[in-house]
């Protein structure tokens, strides 16, 4: 946990120093990248028939990224925010109860889930955080934006999370 | 009355008594059809939304007047007990007798009071008609004759099923409910409309209609003959079955107070009132005498392989079925407690299916005791049909203590006879069967024990919405002195020098959005510490997979955590099959349906 | 008149079983030769004049014809209902009986009633001719292996119809799914469940199978 | 169904023909004699249909007890194979134009009688029907709106060649003797020489004619004019 | 082949000669043939000619289930079908062992009084019709209908009621229905001296009918005849009080009878069979607001009902006679066997061939009329 701590603060600097809509979006591209990458490395490192968790984590990054970027290019990317801040999505809280593990070499499927929810979380927190604390205009919308857009994530892999975790049984 | 006199011959005047006549009202109704009264029996309409497709009134109908067209815009689903017919109606045929509205379950076919119907000679073809909300002509008409309570010809009350008192039954693991007498069986049978959306409905497509019908006849071995066909596990099933049959049942369909038939009871009645050694003989039936000199294994003793096991063997294959555990049955064995599906009983079915020629190898695990590269190289085919035998943790803090055990873990030790320390109070985390299992068993063993019950159920899900467990386990359970708290997520096991002392839960607003997926709302202010020597989790399972060994796991095709596999239950890879829970999810009905689609698969494999 | 008890005269006859079934109805089993002498003598010593009916049963399964002479009795008011049974006889040689006309006139309609249905002939019958089937050429039709369904099936047509509906829903993909005649071939209402679901899983199945073979190589 | 057959017509070169054959269809609309037979259980609405409560009289509608002299026939339900004969007697020597109606679910398509040995199923064929009238039985209200629609389809004849089925019996008298030979043997002969009649009105087409016909005329004997003996 | 009455006369011996009334003749009630030997317009003997309405019922009936026949039996007498109906599901209960409740049963009394009402207007019309009297046919049908309009009101069907089901009826009455009742009684027999005027004290009439068919009280024992036709010969016999059904034992009513036995004295019998019929529905408008209680004893689901083995032989009054089922059950879920005995099938055959015999020609339509026969009894 203290390893993910560290990289929040760290980027969380890093963001707080940026001043226009585009030098944001630029980093919060960079973040997709990385967290794709991280993905799509550990592809081959757990078994086959969880592998598809894994690729989709990659996948959902990898639009995110797609979104980010089309957006940086986007003319008219602040009325595309405006419409998106009109309506937030809700955090339910439910990973706050999820306990973060360490992957280790051989994550199982829960373990994986558990890390990218808090994950995405910890990502939500921070944008939250940083719009919070920047001035009201274009810049505090960009984070506004990013952590809706992140929580949004997070809210689908819970729903993911409870339809494989939370199934099974005997009658 | 006034005498005749007959000896009257009457006044030459008496024509004249005629002039009266000209004072009176005639009596001629004016052209044109007059209203006809309150419950005629004019022609039919349909509400379309309310029909389900049951087809009783095709069946009722003495005149054979009555075709089932299919609509396609009409959504169907079988394990609704939705079907997409529509009776239409040819008026070349009808009587008008209103049987078809007296039976329908859901009372969608009724009639108006229209009745003027003409056409010219070369128009017949309006006779034929599809009746919906308007009638023959599209114009609304009041109703004439619809059902009521007395012109209903369907009996809407289940007969009710005896169940011990939970004062008798909370200090030991007896069957709880009585089962019918033959009396109530075969008038709980009579209730069948013989629509077949059971049948339909039913994973196995039992053929319940026919051995309700054998029931109702009194002819116990028929109907057990019936099940034998589809379903090597009927008292199993006529105990703990699932029973989507019920659900689809169209007098389940109907308004107000209307039961569906107790498909489930009335299993488990013919199987209990037929002798083994009938079963086994009926069981036997359709064997091939001739011997393919094909071997197979199967892995797991569950109810998937061992109905596949079943059927192989009755095609004549010779089937070698491995199981890790001392007993056969799977999750039947070690998942169910006794007081729901009595052993005895579980035992019989397997002594069956043994006696049909399955050879079951027990206390051998495949993938240490005997590899699969092994089981390819000795057989011609292999089943895979391990079950869920691993519970899922939830994780939480604290949640590695060693007094956080899984329900499954647990469920199985008790049936084994395995010693544990029985907790003076439990709370168990999860809202489906398995928590209400073990929450149920573990009361009885307190009970036992300390002559009181302490258990909390603390469950995600809401009591009377979404919660996952069946009423009756819901009910039971609080019968039986354990508190369920609905709605409430776990935070954390509060751990205490090493020792857990309880399980903090938080108050879940909201479970599911509007597209019915998980997105709990949790209220952080609402905490609430439970007080527990054990918390149980029951939250879900999983498949033990890691047997299958690395390569072959490489080798495989998965599909979103499980083996992937066609409709028949062939892996990709060509000497595979896999059946059961670990593809399919938990159901006993399921599995068995799942072992019959893998045996036929493999026998057309095998006969290539 | 001094009233004898009706079991006493009916017990005059050899091998009657005698069963009240309620205060106006007595069941009595005698066998085909007595069947005769029970008749007269109850209508002679008891009163028993008016034939209300003459009822045949095929009992195929026995292959036997069931004989019921509904017998009322306007004094006594009771209905004596005498059971007897005869061999079914074949084709060849069919069953014969002898006519109770001579003790009861009705018989006449009731006799040939029953040898126009069934076939059997009462010898002794005055009119032992078509009557009601003068124009019907086939076997007896009540006899229980006349299968008149069978035989409509095969002699009539049924409209047809196309209504402008129906061709609608044939466009749309669906239409006529069961026919009435469907559901009635079994000749049982109770075999005829639609298994229209397990085929069409089973259909899907092989559809899928097809598909995965695809995959497989 | 019923083909569009080709009928030879004498050429009509009255200017006022068509004048003339309204006023004939508005006359023949409204004066109808119905004969009186009670074919099946449907007649039991019909005396209250000819009597005061209904009253079929304002619609100029009357029993009569000859086919001779009848214009409707009804049937009015369900025709027993021997019935049936009789009806095909009884329509055939109703002079033309004649109307058929059939009443109740059987003459459509069986009815209740539908697995009945002894009944006919389809009416229509074994002569044309001109209207069907729904029900089982029908009211005498339904009774009354047949009778309506039969008018009005007798008044609109020549415009819409509805109220003329009675033509298409001689149009297609093969197929017609053809359903009656299937059910009353090969040997099956009415006394009315339908073929005579059809070429008399110029009402035959290709379809008169066919193997039904031939057939007829190989079983036909003539028929005898009767002696009636009193001395 | 031609139908064998198409040829109308045919050399008979010496002077006689032999001609075909019916099927399709106005004189006939009904489908239905009669062959006369003829010598002069003396009849010499008579021949029923029958089967023009054959459906062959009975086995319909063993093709269908048992509730399905509900819906058939009240085909096989169209003028007076509610008796069937009573009358088959009395047989069921029999076999089945079960009871109507008290409610259903007085409701059934109701419903065959009515049924009977009905019937003898219609057969006061038709009879008089034969003697080319045709206002009491019209006056006999209109009135008829009004208790056609009743039926529908309360059973839902003008005719064909199908309104009983073994175990009970199928509905309630209808509210404000006895009211109705009431006033529909009140109206008939504010009838009573116009159809006394019209008809039963008619000289023409009366000339007409008087002797016309007579039949001594041994030959109509002889020929089982039963109904108003018994009764007119002398004998006060009705199963309604000798073999006592539903609830008649405990109503009021005399048995009618006359006994000259001939036309004349069957239809004054049924006159007089209407009015206590009247007599009868009206003790039933005072009782039945009383009885309470459900009106249907449950029958196990008519799709799957096996009624047990066993054999039952009900008799019921109707309006002709005596009607009787004899339904046989092997345990299955249909009938094995239905008889069914129509009073008609006793009066229009050998009974009318009987009184044919040396009647005049013009005499024998009124005399098939006046026996009430109903041809769809004899064919079934």
């Amino acid at each position: 946990m203290s390893k993910h701590k560290e990289g929040h603060s760290k980027s969380y600097e890093k963001l707080k120093l940026k001043t226009t809509l585009k030098e944001i979006l630029d980093v919060a591209v960079s973040f997709e990248k990385t967290a794709r990458d991280f993905y799509t490395a550990m592809i081959p490192k757990v078994s086959k028939n969880i592998r598809y968790i894994v690729e989709e984590l990659a996948e959902e990054e990898q639009q995110h990224y797609d979104l980010f970027l089309s957006l940086k290019n986007d003319p008219y990317v602040q009325s595309q925010l405006d419409e998106r801040i009109k309506t937030p999505t809700e955090n339910h809280k439910f990973s706050d109860y999820v306990q973060l593990l360490d992957l280790g070499d051989n994550p199982d499927d829960q373990t994986i889930l558990q890390y990218a929810l808090a994950r995405e979380d910890a990502a939500m927190k921070q944008y939250q955080d940083l719009a919070d604390n920047a001035p009201e205009g274009e810049l505090q919308d960009t984070f506004r934006f990013l952590a809706i857009e992140e929580a949004e994530h997070k809210l689908e892999l819970e729903k993911k999370y409870y339809e494989i975790i939370h199934s099974g049984g005997p009658q | 009355m006034k005498k005749i006199n007959y000896n009257d011959k009457g006044s030459i005047l008496n024509p004249l008594k005629n002039l009266q006549f000209y004072a009176r009202k005639p009596v001629t109704e004016p052209l044109g059809p007059r209203p006809a009264s309150a419950s005629y029996r004019g022609f039919h309409i349909n509400d379309l939304d309310k029909c389900i497709g049951c087809s009783s009134c095709q069946k009722i109908c003495d005149n054979a007047a009555i075709t089932m067209v299919e609509v396609p815009s009409i959504e169907e689903d079988a394990s609704k007990g939705l079907r997409n017919l529509r009776p239409a109606i040819d008026y070349g045929r009808c009587c008008w007798c209103a049987l078809c509205v007296d039976i329908c379950p859901t009372s969608a076919i009724e009639m108006t009071r229209e009745y003027v119907h003409v056409c010219d000679g070369d128009e017949t073809d309006s006779y034929f008609i599809f009746p919906k909300e308007t009638g023959i002509h599209g114009d609304s008409f009041e109703k004439g004759w619809t059902k009521t309570e007395d012109s209903d010809l369907l009996d809407r009350a289940r007969r009710p099923m005896g169940e011990m008192e939970p004062e008798a039954r909370i200090d030991n693991f007896d069957e709880i409910v009585d089962g019918f007498t033959m009396e109530m069986a075969i008038e709980e049978a009579s209730r069948c409309v013989d629509c077949g959306l059971c049948e339909d409905a039913c994973p196995a497509h039992m053929h319940a209609p026919n051995y309700i019908r054998s029931i109702y006849e009194g002819n116990l071995e028929q109907a057990v003959e019936w099940m034998y066909e589809t379903n090597p596990f009927s008292h199993v099933c006529g105990r703990v079955c699932t029973h989507i049959c019920e659900t689809a049942c169209s007098l389940g369909h109907g308004e107000g107070e209307s039961d569906p038939i107790a498909i489930r009871w009335l299993k488990r009645f013919a199987m209990d009132n037929v002798s083994k050694t009938k079963i086994k003989q009926i069981a036997r039936k359709g064997k091939s005498r001739k011997k393919s000199g094909k071997s197979i294994a199967v892995v797991g003793a569950g109810p998937a392989g061992l109905t596949a096991a079943f059927d192989l063997v009755k095609k004549g294959h010779k089937v070698t079925v491995y199981e890790s555990l001392p007993k056969a049955g799977g999750m039947t064995r070690y998942g169910i407690p006794n007081y729901r599906l009595p052993k005895d009983r579980l035992d019989q079915d397997i002594e069956v299916i043994q006696s049909v020629g399955v050879d079951i190898k027990y206390n051998v695990k495949v993938g240490t005791d005997i590899s699969m590269a092994q089981l390819q190289k000795d057989n011609h085919a292999v089943v895979m049909a391990i079950g869920m035998q691993m519970g899922r943790s939830t994780r939480i803090p604290g949640s590695d203590n060693k007094m956080v055990v899984k329900a499954v873990d647990l469920l199985r030790m008790i049936p084994k006879g395995d010693e544990f320390n029985v907790p003076k109070s439990a709370v168990v985390i999860g809202g489906g069967n398995v928590a209400m299992d073990i929450a149920r068993s573990l009361a009885r063993l307190q009970k036992q024990k300390y002559n009181e019950v302490n258990i909390t159920v603390s469950a995600l899900e809401q009591l009377g919405k979404t919660f996952l467990a069946d009423d009756d386990e819901v009910i039971e359970s609080k019968e039986e002195g354990i508190v369920i708290l609905d709605a409430r997520g776990p935070k954390q096991c509060v751990i205490e020098n090493n020792k857990l002392t309880g399980l903090e839960t938080v108050k879940v607003i909201s479970i599911f959005d509007e597209q019915g997926r998980f997105a709990p709302k949790y209220d952080e202010e609402n905490l609430q510490f439970h007080e527990a020597d054990m918390v149980v989790e029951a939250i879900g399972q999983m498949s033990d997979v890691s047997i299958l060994g690395d390569e072959l796991t490489e080798e495989l095709e998965w599909n979103r955590g499980r083996i992937q596999i066609d409709g028949n239950g062939a892996t990709s890879v060509e000497w595979l099959w896999s059946a059961g829970d670990m593809v399919k999810g938990p159901d006993v009905i399921n599995a068995v349906a799942d072992g019959h689609r893998v045996a036929d698969d493999i026998d057309k494999f095998l006969n290539k | 008149m001094n009233k004898v008890p009706i079991d006493e005269i009916l017990n005059k006859v050899n091998g009657i079983k005698i069963t009240h079934k309620r205060k106006t109805r007595i069941r009595v089993d005698v066998d085909a030769d007595s069947l005769p002498t029970l008749l007269e003598l109850i209508k002679g010593r008891a009163s028993y004049i008016h034939l209300s009916a003459i009822t045949c049963v095929d009992w195929i399964a026995d292959n036997q014809f069931e004989l019921v002479y509904h017998v009322w009795s306007y004094e006594e008011k009771c209905l004596i209902s005498a059971h007897t049974r005869i061999d079914r006889g074949s084709e060849s040689n069919p069953a014969k009986y002898v006519s109770v006309y001579d003790l009861f006139k009705p018989a006449d309609f009731f006799e040939r009633d029953i040898f126009e249905m069934y076939g059997v002939t009462f010898i002794g019958s005055p009119r032992m001719e078509k009557f009601i089937l003068t124009e019907w050429n086939g076997v007896p039709p009540m006899l229980k292996d006349f299968d008149a369904e069978a035989y409509v099936q095969e002699t009539f047509k049924w409209t047809d119809y196309n209504p402008d509906w129906l061709q609608e829903l044939t466009d749309q993909g669906g239409g006529i799914a069961v026919k009435p005649e469907d559901i009635r071939t079994a000749g049982n209402t109770h075999n005829m469940s639609t298994h229209r679901e397990r085929d069409k899983a089973k259909a899907a199945a092989v559809k899928a199978n097809e598909k995965m073979q695809g995959w497989k190589q | 169904m019923k083909k569009e057959l080709k009928i030879i017509q004498k050429e009509r070169t009255n200017p006022l023909a068509h004048v003339f054959d309204d006023f004939i269809s508005f006359c023949q609309s409204k004066s109808l004699f119905m004969l009186h037979y009670c074919t099946g259980c449907g007649a039991i609405e019909l005396p209250p249909a000819m009597t005061s409560r209904f009253d079929m009289e304002r619609l100029g509608i009357q029993p009569m007890v000859t086919p001779r002299q009848a214009d409707i026939l009804l049937i009015t339900g369900y025709v027993s194979i021997k019935t049936l004969k009789r009806v095909i007697l009884t329509y055939e020597q109703m002079q033309s134009p004649k109307y058929v109606i059939g009443i109740c679910s059987c003459t459509v398509n069986g009815g209740m009688y539908w697995q009945s040995y002894a009944t006919a199923k389809k009416l229509n064929e074994y002569m044309p029907v001109d209207v069907y009238i729904a029900g089982c039985m029908p009211r005498p209200e339904a009774v009354m709106e047949g009778l309506q629609r039969l008018k009005d389809n007798i008044r609109n004849d020549k415009k819409e060649h509805k109220g003329s089925a009675w033509k298409d019996y001689f149009n297609r008298y093969d197929y017609y003797l053809g359903n009656q030979q299937a059910l009353f043997g090969d040997d099956w002969q009415t006394p009315t020489d339908i073929i005579a009649e059809a070429k008399l009105y110029d009402l035959e087409t290709e379809e008169t004619y066919g193997k039904h016909t031939k057939l007829l005329e190989k079983h036909q004997t003539p028929l005898l004019p009767q002696e009636m003996r009193i001395k | 082949m031609r139908p064998e009455n198409y040829q109308a006369v045919k050399l008979g011996q010496s002077n006689e000669y032999e001609i075909f009334i019916g099927p399709n003749h106005p004189g006939i009630e009904g489908n239905y043939a009669f062959r006369l030997m003829l010598d002069g317009d003396i009849v010499v003997s008579g021949k029923a000619d029958a089967g023009y309405l054959h459906r062959g019922f009975e086995k319909l009936m063993e093709g269908r289930l048992w509730i399905q026949n509900l819906a058939i039996v009240p085909r096989i007498c169209v003028p007076d079908p509610a008796p069937m109906e009573v009358a088959y599901s009395m047989a069921v209960e029999e076999i089945m062992g079960i009871e109507a409740p008290i409610r259903a049963q007085w409701i059934r009394t109701m419903q065959l009084e009515l049924s009977r009402v009905a019937a003898h207007l219609f057969t006061f019309g038709g009879h008089a019709a034969t003697t080319g009297m045709y206002t009491p046919m019209f006056w006999g049908v209109a009135d008829r209908d009004l208790v056609l309009d009743l039926f529908e009101d309360f059973t839902g069907g003008r005719v064909y009621s199908i309104y009983n089901i073994p175990g009970g009826v199928r509905r309630e009455l209808p509210p404000e229905f006895l009211q109705k009742l009431s006033n529909l009684l009140d109206y008939l027999e504010s009838r009573q001296n116009d159809y006394d005027n019209l008809l039963f004290t008619n000289q023409v009439f009366v000339d007409r009918a008087k002797g016309c068919g007579a039949l001594t009280q041994e030959q109509a024992l002889e020929l089982s005849v039963t109904g108003p036709n018994l009764r007119a010969c002398g004998l006060a016999y009705d199963v309604r009080r000798d073999d006592p059904y539903l609830v008649y034992d405990e109503l009021e009513f005399d048995i009618p009878i006359q006994t000259a036995g001939d036309a004349y004295a069957r239809i004054l019998v049924r006159r007089d069979e209407l009015f206590q019929s009247i007599r009868i529905l009206r003790q039933i408008i005072e009782r039945l607001p009383s009885i309470k209680g459900k009106i249907r004893t449950p029958i196990p689901n008519p799709l799957s009902w096996n009624v047990r083995k066993g054999e039952a032989y009900a008799r019921v009054e109707s309006s002709k006679g005596e009607l009787a089922y004899y339904v046989v059950s092997d345990g299955g879920d249909k009938p094995y066997r239905v008889h069914v005995r129509g009073p008609s099938s006793m009066h229009a055959v050998q009974t009318l061939e009987f009184l044919a015999k040396g009647a005049r020609l013009e005499d024998v339509a009124q005399i098939m009329f006046s026996l009430d026969a109903c041809p769809p009894e004899v064919d079934r």
